[in-house]
Order: structure tokens, then C-alpha cells, then sequence
């Protein structure tokens, strides 16, 4: 009880805090001068005088963080977070639109387009670590089927080929992982650090053997593609409906697995046996099959991470151009409990903060670069810490099933 | 259970035997010269086929190796504190002529020039407070490049604004942005420049998105500088039907793999395979000097790439416009103002 | 035999250094209840899992309605019609009823789980049987007796015709076990046979149709229930005749020692368990709780052993006031606490059994100077605990792993009266454990008493409180409701305050 | 007899396993190498002698090995309370950019009292960024995983902007700190090398470590809370205690191997400072199965492979890449000893108690 209240005094006192201080910035603002103008795609814009618009956030945002201090309203602590979450981010975003138009739509393009490797990662985490096998590999597998779907789709000259290697040889380097910590018993956690270090060097490997030696650099990118009718919905039309391939697949996977972990046989057997192995067992379920299945389809969606990159980006390999995301997909699956929207989520509030950096540094916010680009990380501490709070993971994670 | 574990390994077996042989490069016959006189690199952190600076070092290398007979080695350097130790590895091994690559390893190449005097140091991106007589520090000068850059953009651009995609925030790359700035300006005062600095050089999906919101505020033309990552805003660009500008080398070779780009206008050339090349040339045919060579305009050291697919889209006049604005920078009559 | 709906012949099996099973024949008829009796690590569990398919069989055969039979799997024992409620449930406690019964076999319709028809077909089986189940019931928030008739219905769900019920009733009250033996009896009208396996003398005699005694992986004997007595049923299982009763003088009661006052507990999920429970232990006093598994025993003594905090009231332990939530506040006030997880809490199985020994005396001297181990002295100790308490290990440096249970459990006791002890809280000491450990343990629990201890002992176990306890309270919902002495207390009397049944 | 034949066999099972993984590694390389079409026996030639083949050599493995053994440590030491520090990345910039900043910025103290003390801030700086981690698990229940992966990409950057920003040396001519006192200067230990006394400060710190893990009541609550944090709260240990504490240990021993390689080698902090150790730690830490005392061997194994691999380069042209394949192979034979021993038809020895390595999400 005692802790709560310190818990609450501490995160609406600081919201508090920083909702005054926006209203102080928002004094900052010359009055009827500084306006700000916000695009909406197709829609239109709006125009706003700065300082009066944030000033108006500052105080629905001072409203939200006094609530959690009524005893009453205590438990509304998450409430505030996000109500001061909304105004800062919001007020900042004004500020940057001084002047110019800042286009919100295209900034939720962006954030998803950014979030989609991360959110397919933190998916194929899940997915292994819903039938209890950690999987901290999914940089590595990223990795490697970037390269692997890049080689192929260049000596096959076609991207969907490369496309499906790209998802096989996930697939593939997943099954390496499968057979260490389910058939050979290895720590998970080693058998995903082999993975990690072979990637790097298997990809550099490739890329000098095959790659350059062949004087081979580049290839087509997967086509933009327009959903008939749906696609001239305003604002939802250009962020859903018109993107790459890989960024479909990753809403259809988030909707897919949603359905078939909480809703199929399948997703029942294997939440089943990621909480007690045992018990499925004994039911006639062959947990080492479920397993296997499930990591290698984990590290196919892993594939289609790693596609991502190569193949539907760029249309280049580069060595470790991952650059770490894989390691940001382990965070918002955990981020996000478990759970395919809650992975959404974690991914992309990466990648809404990522794009949202791009643009702070196109609008020349007098902020050195080095601290936006903390800004994604920095938010995702925070809202584990105050926010979530504890997520818990399956009930079997990271134990090797044994029979006798 | 075991026939399903089974059959999967034998398709895996047969899928990497299947790729093994269809991707098997082709045995290149080496042909057995015995040379005497041994030069090696050592790269920045990372390798010699990085698209960047350290790869057109390399090939520089390689041109003047095979052109002269000699025998050419590299070692690619994993971590800033290894530059010591690689560069004492070549020395050790008795070779005639380091080349190390980027402005990282200054400070090693200095100490291990005045370490080892019979071998000669050439130093890509590195300048010396006082130079030693056996090292040459090979100067860029960037900001003309990007300068040149800038004021192609600028008399291309239609709507009056236009974008630079960078890579890590360290001093070749902070030439190029501020050369671009100030070339665009120099064309038309006017004119908005958007610029991010991305914090890799191999992150090419996130030079794209950067490149995708400067379109999307209305840039026109896209330079990207900075490796990899800037090559993901040229592939922006040339998606989007808005020009691209390369950095370093020709672009259209590397990261536009031989065209077709009829979007990509040229590339802001920095001639580190040149600058290389001339000096172990120098050393070969003993002219090698203690000091700094500065490329730039007046000496080839930096220019622009030919316009290849986007030739008929640039008009003559802007062409003579670019011509002269080297021609200015090169005789001194111009200059960038960038100061770092 | 054309009734015969199960046979073995001469199952073997061999675990590295136990025989498990050696040559073992079994038969089952039509309608029958079979038990299998025998002691801790007779061969029960084990035959009963290759009946089942978690072993495979070194030798034997396995005959279902006089067909030769392979069980490779639990679902080749399913597709038999063979069913199986384990010890430890099978169930997933996050999960609902209903995903737990079809779990396996599950009900589609168009690629999706049909949970309506899932739904529909529990209520039908659990209203056949009276049982009384919401299939959208979380596992977790059910009692132990619900979740048993969870995995019964969960067997019944599979169209068993053979049930295993592997010691069914150690976690009931002895009225739940009445109410269990009825389902079986009635199962067994519809045609069901039912292998029953315990060790407890008295409701194998009540329930069983026939009586198969296993020791030491071999099978001693059948008998019809009839035909025997306790007293027989007993020397077959441990081949010796065994004292059931435990040999203690009469209680010399001291002043308090441990006195609880109006605590309030609540469990992990913030539900209040423990409710205003007042009692006290004295000096020399065997204080015996008893109660149906989760009236709140085990927040009881988590709370008092300073494991959880306490939302209300007062504990006082030898005068000194806890603050709540600090177990080495406990420890240094002289209490010893043998818990009733010894796996979860009481050992770090992959120590050695010499810092197992030290576990909660390493900080202080002699033990420690400094905070610097003094390993002779510590090395010295544990071989004397080693030595005094009977405990079989090759050495002080032994992983505890790889001791059996009973040593485990004999190491945690040598630990927690290995030192000076004035109060003794012991949660199941002896559950899981063989007949000499547990004589042994009650020996030592006996003997801290008349060393003018005091105890708590809490225990499912009628049995065990009876004959140890001096004071005997019964815990229901969180309160002691009645405190008797052992002389006015009886087994039935007892066992309908357990049901919260009280004048 | 036969008992002492067992503990043998089982002893020996010890030191053939890894020799037999390493070798496995190496033929595996050699295949790769082969079918690149490089000559197999020059690229083994040039990889061993680069790594041992001079004074030289030797001494360069050893100065790698330096911060290879203090990050191994600090992840080893993290495993042993069942936490996973992915964080000896920042944790080590942590203490580099402390260590630079008292070497440069403070003036005028004598030798012993400077060094000391910078190395001092090294150890803090590191200790501070891995306690926050840890004190946001046992008060949040935030996971150490996540928050030291986010604690690495935030020290990165700030090390950046410090670097570019207030601690630039606007003299130099790259950004980079200014270059440290010679008052802070960890000398070098045979003149003519670079090897430091930092290889004398790491193995002193695996003792330290052993120490406190095996012969003290702290070590004995940090391993009894990371093989059972119920069976440690029983004990009356404090678990909270207990993981920040061990989290600032394992970062100030990253912090330390920063500060060793500011003040013993570099002597200035460069902003491009990528060092990769913090990853290659993990797999160290896990080669050594988090006993400090075989820390030492596998750093100077992925040192060796690491500091031969230049001549390996130069003699046979055989890219970096290979020595990550090679490594992966080795861990992955260590760790899956099953392939090893089927390979070679080794007998399973005594059953052992298994090492814990690590604790999956920390439950």
C-alpha cells in the first residue's frame, strides 16, 4: 500500500512538473505571431497559434497528473502518464511545426513503416518463447535472411524468390536453434548467442564470396502496393492501405497470430506448452513437434524481418545493417507481454519516436542529434518502469523439456 | 517425430549442397608473381568492401599495385584500439608502404611513422601537426565536393527546397553537409536545406525514412552522404521520382548497380582511389614526400560523376553553370566558407 | 477372464541404479476399482506412467481388452481409452476450464475452436456427474478438490474406460475424499474401471474392489478388502510390521512463545486468506494445525516466517514484536522453520549439502568473520549435522540434487535444529517421504518439543497432527474456529470442523 | 577402483570437450577456408603466429585480452545471481568517458594519487550505469534485459555528444577528448610493448571476484539468489540488495575495463570509440561457464583468434569474418557437448550437477 502511494507521488509529481514547465514554454510564443500548421494527408490542415494551442495541452495535461493525488482516483496513475505522455509529445510536435507544416500523416506512415521489422521480430520472439524456448537470436536470424533473400533474389533474379528464401532461411537458421535447445538441451540463451555471433560472420562470408566477387549490389525492391477503394480513405488510406508488401504481411500477422494463438487448436496446444509441458504431454500432444514448429515458423517471421531490409528497403545488403533491431523487437515483445498487439505496440512506439527524431532533425529543433536519437530508448525505460510494470512470461520459458 | 526431424535436416542438406554449387564462385587462376616490393592497408573500423572510403582505398590500392608489380595486403581493423597493433603487424612482416584509411587512425599513424622511418605512411582523411618525412596525409576537400553538389541541387530543384542524408556526425561527413548548404546558397539564397544525420553508416532503412520525410516537406533533390545510410535516401529518391545525388564514387555503379537511374544526377565525388593510387605511384617511382596532399578541385581530388541515364534531363546551361562553379573552386576565385 | 479390461505381464523397468519395476503382472477387471498400494518409491507412479506412455518398458506386454497393446505415447493411452489424473495436475493454472479440458482434443469448427460446443459438452459431463463446474473458471482460482474433478472430467471428456487415479486424495479433506470415493463408485457402475493408487490404509480398504501390494518395484500380493486388515495390509507394504503410533510423554506446557494476534494475510493475488487468527504456541507444546489444503496455511506461515508481509494484527515471538516481511528477524529471534516446499524454499539444490547447511546461519560467527566464510569451522559443522542427523550422502560436498527426498528433507531439518532453537515452525514436514524418514522426523519434531520448544506444526494430514500434536487447532477460511486438546479431539470430530462444520 | 576411475574419466571429459570443440571449430574453419580457395595451412600459419609467433604478437593477444577478461567478468559475474547484463557495452563507455574526463580535466596531482583516482571514476561511472538497471528490476520488475540493451544505445549517443560537445579537444584535428595527464597514465609493463599494467589489474580482479563469490557471505547471497531467489528470501536475504549490488559489481568491472583502455592504451577518448567488447563478452562468459577462473583462458582464446587474424589477413587474404564462424562453432560445441561427443564417440562421463548460466527472464 505504502509503496503505491510513494509510486504515485513520485510519477504524478514529476508529470505535474513537466506539464507547468510546458506551460511556462508556451509564454515562449509571441502571441498571434508563432503559428503553427499541422497537415492531415488529404484532409487538409490546420493552422494554430503556437503558444496558445500548447498552453491548452500544458493544462489538460496538468488536469490529468492532479487526478492520481485525489485518494479517491488513485489507480488513475497510468492515466496521468499517458494524458503527460499525449501533451508533451504534442506540444513538442507544435513547436516543431513553427512556421512550417508538419505532416502528421506522414510522420504515422513513417512510424509504421520503421516499426514493421521490429514488430515481425518481436512476433517471431513470441512465437518461441509461447512454446518455451528463448530466443534472444532474432538479430541473427534478421541478419542472415536479409543477406540469404538478398543472394537469392540476385541469382535468381526474381524478389519474390528472394522473398521466400529471405523466409526459409530464417526458417533454416531457426531449426539450428531449435535442434540446440530442444534436441541437444543447450542453454537457450547460448544457443541464441551462437546464432548472433555465426550470423555476422556468415553474412560478412557471403557477402565477399558472393556478392562482391560477382560485382553484384543491387536488385529491385519489393512494389508499392495500392488496396483498390481502401487506399483513398483519407489519413488511413496512405498509412494502412498503400505500403510494401512486407508491411501488409506484418498487420496480417499481428490480426493472424492474435487469432491463432487465443483461438486455434494450435494456439491453444502451444500456450499449453510454453506454461506446462508436462500437461500437454500427457494430453497426447508432442511438445518436442510443437516446438520445433514453432520456432521455425518464429524464425521464418524472423525472414521476413530480415526481408525487410534487404528486399523490400533498400535493395542492398550491407554488413550488420540490422544495427541492432533485432535486440529492439526482444524489447517490445516483452514490452508487450507475450502478446501480438502488445508487440504492435512496443514496435511501434519505437518506431513512431524514430521517425518522429528524422523529423525533429528536419524541423531543426535546437536539440543536439545525439539526444532525439536517446528518445525511443529513453521512452521505452520509462514506460517499463512506471507503466507496465512487471510483464511475466511464460511459465516455462527457458527450460529444456526432458522425458525420463 | 523422427521421421519429421528427418526429412527436414535432408531438405536442408540438400538446399545448402544445391546452393553450394550454384553459387560457387568461380575459381579466380592466380598467376604467380614474385614481387618484391610488399604495401599494405589498414581500414577503419570495418571492411574493405564497405561502399565507403575504406573500399575506394582498397581499390586504389589494387591499381597501383598491379600496375607496378607489387605485392598488396589488407587488414581490416575491428576495433579503434587494434590501429597500433595492425599497422606494427605490416611493419613486422616487412612491408615497404602502409596506407591507413580514415581520419580515426591519425594519431596511430603518426606514432608508428615516427617508429618505423624506412617505411612510407600514407594517411587517407589524416592530417599531421607536424608532418613527418615519411608520411603523407592524403586531404579531401569535402566541402567543395558537397559544395558542387549543392549547387547542382539547387539549380535542379523546383520547389526550392531540397535534402542531405547523412551518416555519423564526424568531420568529412559535417563537410559535405556544410559544402552542400552553402553551394545550394550560393546558387539561390533562398533556398531551405533539410539535413539529418543518422547515427550509422549501415542503416541504410533508416536514411530512407529520412529521405521520405524531407519528400514528403517538399525536397526535390536528395544528396545522400554517408555510406550505406545515404544510399538508402538515393534509393528514396529514385522510388519517389525525385533526384539523388551519390557520395564518394559513382553511385550508378555501386548502389544503383549499373542503372537504369534516370533520377540519379551524378555523385559528389571524393577520389580516395585516386589520391591512394598517386601515392604509392609516388613511391614508386621514388618522388614520395613527407607531407599533406590536399585533393581537391584544382587536382581532380574531388568533381562530380558523369550524369549517365539523367544526362538529357540537365540542361546545358546548368551544366556550364556546374563547370564553372568547379572551375571557380578550383582556381581559388571561389570559396566554400566552410570552416571546420 | 473375458472381463478383463487391463492386463500387464511382467513389466520391467530400469531406471540408472533402481530397478522400478521388476517383472510386475497386473490385472484390471470390467467395473472394477483396483488399488495399487504400496510406500513411496514402490514402483506405483512408475508403472502407472508406462501405463500411460510417459516411459516406455524395458520388457513386458500390455494387454487392453485382451488385445496386445504398444503405449509409446499418452495419446496412444488416450486412443486406449486410458486416462489418467496425476499426483501433480496436469492443468495450466492461467488458463480456463474448458481450454484445459479439450486441451488435445479439441472441438473446431471452421479452423477455429469452437468454445461454445466445448463449453456446452463440460456442462453436460459435469451435470452428469454432479460436479458443478464453469468451464470460464481460471484453473488458478480454483480449489485443489475442484481442480482434481477438473482432470477427472478431463479423462471422462477423452471417453476413458480406464481411469488411474494416482493418490487422488492427499490433497482432500477426509469428507472431499468421501465425496471422491462416490464419483468413483458411480463411474464405476457406468462400466468404468479405475486403478487407485495410495498408501493410506484405511479408504483403500473402504473403496477398493481389489488390492494389489507393490514394494520395492515388485508386486508382494492381491488381496480382496474383505480379506484383510490394516494391520496386514501394512506389513505387505513395508515388510515389517510397523508402528503407526508415535511413542511420546505427556506434554509439560511452559509460557508462550509465539503468540499471533488478529492477523490478516492476504495471498499473492491480494485475496485476504488469513483472517484475524488469533492462537498461541507455548514452551513444550506441540501446536497442530489442521485443515484442508488452502484455508490460508500456507500465507499463515509464510507471513509468520516473514516471507510475505501482514495487512493487520500482531505476532510476538518470545516477547519481541515482528515488524513483518523480514525473515532473518525471525531466524535471529530463534525460530526454526522447515517449509512446506523444501525444493522451492528450503534448498538451493545445486549447492553442495554443506551450504545448504549453512544456509541461514552464514552470516554470523563463527560461521562468518568479516563476512569472510570460515570454511573450516563450517566444514567441521556440517559434518557433525551430517553424522547426527542420519542424513545418507557421500560427503559434505555432495550436490543436494542428487540426494533422495528424504535426505533432502533431513537436511533441512539437521539445518534448522542444528542450532539453537527455541520455536520450530514445520509446514508438511514429512510430505513425499518414506515410511523410516518420516518416523525419523517425527522423532526429531518430538524430542525439540520435550527440549522445551515450542511448535507449530501444520499439516494436511490427519494422521501426522494426531499423532504429534499436544493442542490441536482447525483452520477454515482463514481462522483457527476451534482449539482442542488431544484427548477430547476425535478423527470425525475433526474432520467436520476441517469441513467448517462446527457446534 | 571403480569410483576413482569415474571422478577420472569425468575429469578428463573436462579438458578433452573444450580441446576437442576448439579443434572441431578450427577444421570446420579450414573447410571454409578451402572453398574459398585459400591455402588452408598459410591461413592457420598466419593466424597462430600473429597471435603468438613473436614477443610482439604475445603481447598484443594480452593487451586484448585485458578488457576481453574484466567484461567476461562482469557478465560471469552477473549470470551468478541470475542476471543477464547485456549492458558491459555502455557500461564500459560509461567508465571509458569518466576515466577520460578526470584523466584530462584534473591537474596538478602526483602520479599515484591521479591514476588511482581515474581509474576510480572509470569504476563508478560503470557502477552507476549498471545499478540502474539493476534497481529498476527489483523495484519495478522492469527486465534487466531490455533496460541494459536501452542503457547501451543511450550511452552510445551520450558518449557521442560529450566527446563532440564539452569534452572536445577543439585542437585536434578528429573529435576526441583532449589526451589524458601523464599523471594518469597505467604504465606499460615491459618497455618497447603496449601491454599495460591493466593484464596485471584484470587477473587480480578474477581473483577479487573468485573471492568474493566463493569465500565470502556477500558471494554466497549473490549465488544463492541465482540459483533460488525463494530459497534466498527464506534465508533472510535481501533480494533487492542483492541485484543492484551485483549489477553495480558487473559494471564497474566494465567500467574498469573502459578506463584500462583510455588510461593504459589510448589516453584519449575518440568519438567513433566502438568497441564491440560488451558483446564478445557474453560469449566469453558463457565459454567459461561463469567460473571466473576460466574467463581467462577463453578471452585469451577469442584475443588470440582475434589478434592473428590481422596476419592471417595479410598472409592468406582470409577475411575477419571467418574467426566469428570459428567462434560461433566453439561455443556452440562447448555448449551442446552431446555433438562433440558423438562426433568422437566419447562416452558420457559422471552425471555432474549442471552449471546454471543463465536464468531465462529473471523470474
Amino acid at each position: 500500500m505504502q509503496k503505491d502511494y510513494y509510486r504515485i507521488i513520485i510519477f504524478s509529481g514529476l508529470t505535474l512538473l513537466l506539464n507547468l514547465l510546458i506551460i511556462r514554454f508556451s509564454f515562449n510564443f509571441p502571441k498571434e505571431q508563432a503559428v503553427s500548421l499541422m497537415g492531415f494527408g488529404t484532409l487538409g490542415k490546420l493552422s494554430m497559434f503556437t503558444g496558445r494551442s500548447i498552453r491548452i495541452l500544458g493544462c489538460i495535461g496538468l488536469i490529468g497528473s492532479i487526478i492520481p493525488f485525489v485518494k479517491k482516483f488513485n489507480r488513475y496513475v497510468n492515466l496521468s502518464f499517458f494524458t503527460t505522455a499525449f501533451t508533451t509529445v504534442s506540444a513538442i510536435i507544435l513547436w516543431a511545426a513553427v512556421g512550417s507544416l508538419f505532416d502528421i500523416v506522414g510522420l504515422l506512415d513513417l512510424s509504421l513503416r520503421l516499426s514493421t521489422p521490429i514488430v515481425l521480430g518481436a512476433m517471431a520472439g513470441m512465437l518461441c518463447e509461447r512454446t518455451g524456448v528463448i530466443n534472444i537470436a532474432i538479430e541473427g536470424m534478421m541478419l542472415t535472411s536479409a543477406c540469404i533473400g538478398f543472394t537469392a533474389s540476385l541469382y535468381l533474379n526474381n524478389i519474390w524468390i528472394g522473398l521466400f528464401c529471405a523466409i526459409l532461411s530464417g526458417g533454416i537458421i531457426a531449426l539450428l536453434h531449435a535442434f540446440l535447445s530442444i534436441t541437444m538441451i543447450t542453454d537457450q540463451i547460448v544457443s541464441g548467442t551462437v546464432i548472433n555471433i555465426l550470423a555476422v560472420g556468415l553474412t560478412g562470408f557471403i557477402r565477399r564470396s558472393f556478392l562482391l566477387k560477382a560485382r553484384l549490389t543491387r536488385t529491385a525492391i519489393l512494389p508499392i502496393i495500392e488496396v483498390p477503394l481502401l487506399s483513398k480513405i483519407p489519413i488511413l488510406g496512405i498509412i494502412i492501405f498503400t505500403n510494401q508488401p512486407i508491411v501488409f504481411l506484418m498487420m496480417g500477422l499481428v490480426v493472424f497470430i492474435s487469432i491463432m494463438l487465443f483461438k486455434t487448436r494450435w494456439g491453444l496446444r502451444t500456450r499449453s506448452i510454453g506454461e506446462h509441458p508436462e500437461a500437454a504431454d500427457t494430453v497426447g500432444i508432442n511438445v518436442f513437434k510443437m516446438r520445433y514448429l514453432n520456432v521455425i515458423l518464429g524464425g521464418s517471421i524472423a525472414g521476413l524481418a530480415g526481408a525487410w531490409f534487404s528486399l523490400e528497403t533498400t535493395g542492398s545488403f550491407d554488413d550488420m545493417m540490422t544495427n541492432g533491431k533485432g535486440f529492439i523487437a526482444l524489447a517490445a515483445m516483452i514490452f508487450g507481454k507475450w502478446h501480438p498487439v502488445g508487440a504492435f505496440t512496443g514496435g511501434l512506439i519505437f518506431g513512431f519516436f524514430d521517425a518522429l527524431q528524422i523529423i525533429f532533425q528536419i524541423k531543426n529543433i535546437p536539440i543536439p542529434p545525439q539526444f532525439l536519437w536517446m528518445l525511443p530508448y529513453v521512452i521505452t525505460m520509462i514506460v517499463l518502469a512506471g507503466v507496465i510494470g512487471k510483464s511475466i512470461p511464460p511459465a516455462a520459458i527457458g527450460v529444456p523439456y526432458r522425458k525420463q | 517425430m523422427k521421421r519429421f526431424i528427418i526429412i527436414i535436416i535432408v531438405a536442408v542438406v540438400v538446399i545448402a549442397v544445391v546452393l553450394f554449387f550454384v553459387l560457387r564462385p568461380k575459381k579466380v587462376v592466380e598467376v604467380v608473381v614474385v614481387p618484391e616490393i610488399k604495401v599494405g592497408l589498414v581500414t577503419d573500423v570495418g571492411k574493405v568492401d564497405d561502399k565507403t572510403f575504406n573500399q575506394f582505398a582498397h581499390e586504389g590500392m589494387m591499381r597501383a599495385a598491379e600496375e607496378f608489380g607489387f605485392e598488396a595486403k589488407y587488414i581490416e581493423t575491428l576495433q579503434p584500439t587494434d590501429y597500433d597493433k595492425n599497422i606494427q603487424t605490416f611493419a613486422e612482416e616487412g612491408f615497404d608502404m602502409i596506407v591507413t584509411v580514415g581520419f580515426m587512425i591519425t594519431d596511430a599513424t603518426y606514432k608508428m611513422a615516427g617508429q618505423y622511418p624506412d617505411i612510407k605512411f600514407a594517411g587517407v582523411d589524416q592530417f599531421y601537426a607536424e608532418p613527418l618525412d615519411n608520411t603523407m596525409g592524403l586531404l579531401f576537400a569535402e566541402d567543395q565536393s558537397g559544395f558542387v553538389a549543392g549547387a547542382l541541387a539547387a539549380m535542379m530543384s523546383e520547389t526550392g527546397v531540397i535534402g542531405i542524408v547523412c551518416g555519423m556526425e564526424i568531420p568529412p561527413v559535417i563537410k559535405f553537409r556544410k559544402g552542400y548548404e552553402n553551394g545550394a546558397r550560393y546558387i539561390d539564397p533562398g533556398l531551405k536545406v533539410l539535413g539529418v544525420y543518422i547515427d550509422s553508416f549501415v542503416a541504410p532503412d533508416r536514411g530512407k525514412a529520412a529521405a521520405e520525410a524531407m519528400i514528403a516537406d517538399g525536397a526535390d533533390v536528395i544528396f545522400g552522404a554517408g555510406g550505406p545510410t545515404g544510399s538508402g535516401g538515393i534509393v528514396a529518391a529514385m522510388e519517389k521520382g525525385v533526384y539523388g545525388i551519390g557520395v564518394d564514387q559513382d553511385e550508378y555503379y555501386t548502389t544503383m548497380g549499373g542503372g537504369p537511374a534516370p533520377n540519379l544526377l551524378t555523385s559528389a565525388m571524393k577520389r580516395v582511389d585516386n589520391a591512394v593510387y598517386s601515392a604509392i605511384k609516388a613511391f614508386a617511382e621514388d618522388t614520395f614526400k613527407g607531407g599533406h596532399y590536399m585533393n581537391n578541385a584544382s587536382n581532380e581530388g574531388i568533381g562530380y560523376a558523369p550524369f549517365h541515364d539523367a544526362a538529357d534531363r540537365v540542361s546545358k546551361d546548368v551544366k556550364a553553370r556546374l563547370d564553372e562553379t568547379l572551375e571557380k573552386l578550383a582556381d581559388g576565385s571561389l570559396e566554400t566558407g566552410v570552416k571546420l | 477372464m473375458n472381463n478383463e479390461s487391463l492386463s500387464l505381464k511382467g513389466i520391467v523397468k530400469v531406471f540408472p541404479g533402481v530397478v522400478a519395476n521388476d517383472h510386475i503382472d497386473f490385472s484390471l477387471g470390467r467395473g472394477e476399482i483396483h488399488t495399487l498400494l504400496g510406500e513411496n518409491g514402490a514402483g506405483k507412479t512408475t508403472l502407472m506412467n508406462i501405463l500411460y506412455g510417459l516411459y516406455t518398458p524395458d520388457e513386458g506386454e500390455i494387454r487392453i481388452n485382451g488385445q496386445k497393446v504398444q503405449i509409446k505415447t499418452p495419446s496412444d493411452a488416450l486412443s486406449h481409452g486410458i486416462g489418467m489424473v496425476h499426483q501433480h495436475f496436469m492443468l495450466i493454472p492461467i488458463m480456463s476450464v474448458a481450454e484445459n479440458i479439450i486441451l488435445g482434443k479439441e472441438i473446431k469448427k471452421s479452423g477455429l475452436l469452437d468454445r461454445k460446443k466445448a463449453r456446452n459438452k463440460i456442462k453436460e459431463l459435469s451435470q452428469q456427474y454432479k460436479f458443478d463446474l464453469n468451464p470460464d473458471d481460471l484453473v488458478k482460482d480454483l480449489p485443489i478438490g475442484t481442480q482434481q474433478r477438473v482432470e477427472i472430467i478431463k479423462a471422462l471428456y477423452r471417453e476413458a474406460n480406464i481411469l488411474i487415479m494416482d493418490e487422488p486424495t492427499s490433497v482432500l479433506t477426509p469428507q472431499e475424499s468421501e465425496e471422491l470415493f462416490s464419483i468413483l463408485r458411480s463411474l464405476k457402475n457406468e462400466g468404468k474401471s479405475i486403478i487407485f493408487i495410495s498408501h493410506k490404509l484405511k479408504e483403500v480398504l473402504e473403496v477398493s474392489d481389489k488390492i494389489t501390494v507393490l514394494r520395492n518395484g515388485k508386486v508382494i500380493g492381491s488381496v480382496e478388502p474383505d480379506k484383510t486388515d490394516e494391520q496386514q495390509l501394512a506389513g505387505m507394504m513395508v515388510g515389517r510390521q510397523v508402528i503407526l503410533k508415535v511413542d511420546k510423554n505427556k506434554m509439560d506446557r511452559g509460557a508462550p512463545i509465539l503468540v499471533v494476534k488478529d492477523l490478516s494475510v492476504n495471498d499473492q493475488r491480494g485475496m485476504k486468506t488469513v483472517n484475524n487468527i488469533c492462537f498461541t504456541v507455548h514452551e513444550g507444546e506441540i501446536f497442530g494445525v489442521a485443515g484442508v489444503q488452502g484455508n490460508g496455511q500456507t500465507e499463515l506461515i509464510q507471513a509468520l516466517t516473514g516471507l510475505i508481509p501482514f495487512q493487520s494484527g500482531e505476532v510476538t515471538i518470545q516477547n519481541r514484536k515482528l515488524s513483518g516481511e523480514n525473515p532473518r528477524e525471525v531466524t535471529v529471534l530463534g525460530t526454526a522453520h522447515i517449509p512446506e516446499d523444501r525444493q522451492k524454499y528450503g534448498l538451493v539444490l545445486p549447492y553442495p549439502v554443506r551450504d545448504n547447511l549453512i544456509l541461514c546461519s552464514y552470516y554470523g560467527k563463527p560461521f562468518s568473520n568479516h563476512r569472510i566464510l570460515n570454511f573450516s569451522f563450517i566444514a567441521e559443522k556440517a559434518s557433525r549435522l551430517l553424522e547426527e542427523y542420519n542424513i545418507k550422502a557421500p560427503g559434505i560436498d555432495t550436490i543436494t540434487d542428487t540426494l533422495s527426498g528424504g535426505n533432502q528433507q533431513k537436511t533441512v531439518v539437521a539445518r534448522e535444529l542444528g542450532r539453537e532453537v527455541k520455536l520450530l515452525i514445520a509446514s508438511q514436514p514429512t510430505r513425499g517421504l518414506d515410511v523410516g524418514s518420516i518416523e525419523y522426523i517425527h522423532k526429531k519434531i518430538i524430542e525439540t518439543r520435550d527440549a522445551r520448544c515450542g511448535v507449530l506444526l501444520v499439516s494436511p494430514e490427519l494422521d501426522e497432527i494426531m499423532s504429534l500434536a499436544d493442542t490441536i487447532g482447525v483452520i477454515f477460511k482463514g481462522q483457527i474456529i476451534k482449539t482442542l486438546n488431544i484427548e477430547e479431539s476425535t478423527k470425525e470430530k475433526l474432520g467436520l470442523l476441517m469441513a467448517g462444520i462446527y457446534k | 577402483m571403480k569410483p576413482l576411475n569415474i571422478i577420472g574419466r569425468a575429469q578428463y571429459q573436462e579438458i578433452i570437450i573444450p580441446f576437442l570443440s576448439i579443434v572441431t571449430a578450427l577444421i570446420i574453419g579450414a573447410v571454409i577456408i578451402y572453398t574459398t580457395g585459400a591455402n588452408v595451412y598459410k591461413s592457420y600459419q598466419g593466424l597462430w603466429q600473429g597471435a603468438f609467433g613473436k614477443p610482439r604478437a604475445i603481447a598484443e593477444t594480452f593487451v586484448i585480452t585485458t578488457p576481453y577478461i574484466l567484461s567476461g567478468l562482469a557478465v560471469a559475474f552477473g549470470f551468478k545471481c541470475g542476471l543477464f547484463n547485456i549492458g558491459v557495452e555502455g557500461q564500459l563507455y560509461a567508465g571509458a568517458v569518466s576515466a577520460a574526463f578526470i584523466g584530462y580535466a584534473v591537474r596538478g596531482l602526483p602520479h599515484f594519487i591521479h591514476l588511482p583516482l581515474a581509474m576510480l571514476a572509470g569504476i563508478v561511472g560503470g557502477a552507476v550505469w549498471g545499478a540502474i538497471p539493476g534497481y529498476l528490476k527489483a523495484k519495478t520488475g522492469g527486465h534487466e534485459v531490455i533496460n541494459t540493451i536501452m542503457m547501451n544505445h543511450i550511452m552510445l549517443k551520450l558518449t557521442d555528444y560529450l566527446v563532440k560537445n564539452p569534452m572536445l579537444d577543439t585542437q585536434a584535428s578528429i573529435p576526441r577528448t583532449p589526451y589524458i595527464q601523464e599523471t594518469a597514465y597505467l604504465p606499460k609493463l615491459f618497455p618497447g610493448f603496449r601491454l599495460h599494467w591493466g593484464i596485471i589489474i584484470a587477473l587480480a580482479a578474477v581473483f577479487l571476484i573468485y573471492f568474493i563469490l566463493y569465500k565470502t557471505t556477500i558471494g554466497f547471497e549473490i549465488r544463492t539468489v541465482g540459483y533460488n531467489q525463494n530459497a534466498a528470501r527464506y534465508a533472510g536475504m535481501n533480494i533487492t540488495k542483492n541485484f543492484v549490488l551485483v549489477m553495480a559489481v558487473s559494471g564497474s568491472l566494465a567500467g574498469l575495463a573502459g578506463a584500462n583502455e583510455v588510461l593504459g592504451l589510448n589516453y584519449t577518448l575518440p568519438a567513433a570509440f566502438i568497441s564491440g567488447y560488451g558483446f564478445d563478452a557474453i560469449a566469453i562468459a558463457l565459454l567459461a561457464k561463469s567460473n571466473p577462473f576460466a574467463i581467462i583462458p577463453s578471452a585469451i582464446l577469442w584475443a588470440s583468434l582475434r589478434n592473428g587474424a590481422g596476419l592471417m589477413q595479410v598472409r592468406a587474404g582470409i577475411s575477419i569474418d571467418l574467426i566469428n564462424i570459428m567462434q560461433a562453432f566453439v561455443i556452440m560445441f562447448i555448449a551442446a557437448p552431446k555433438i562433440v561427443r558423438w562426433l568422437y564417440r566419447i562416452k558420457e562421463g559422471k552425471a555432474k550437477a549442471e552449471v546454471v548460466l543463465t536464468k531465462g527472464w529473471g523470474k
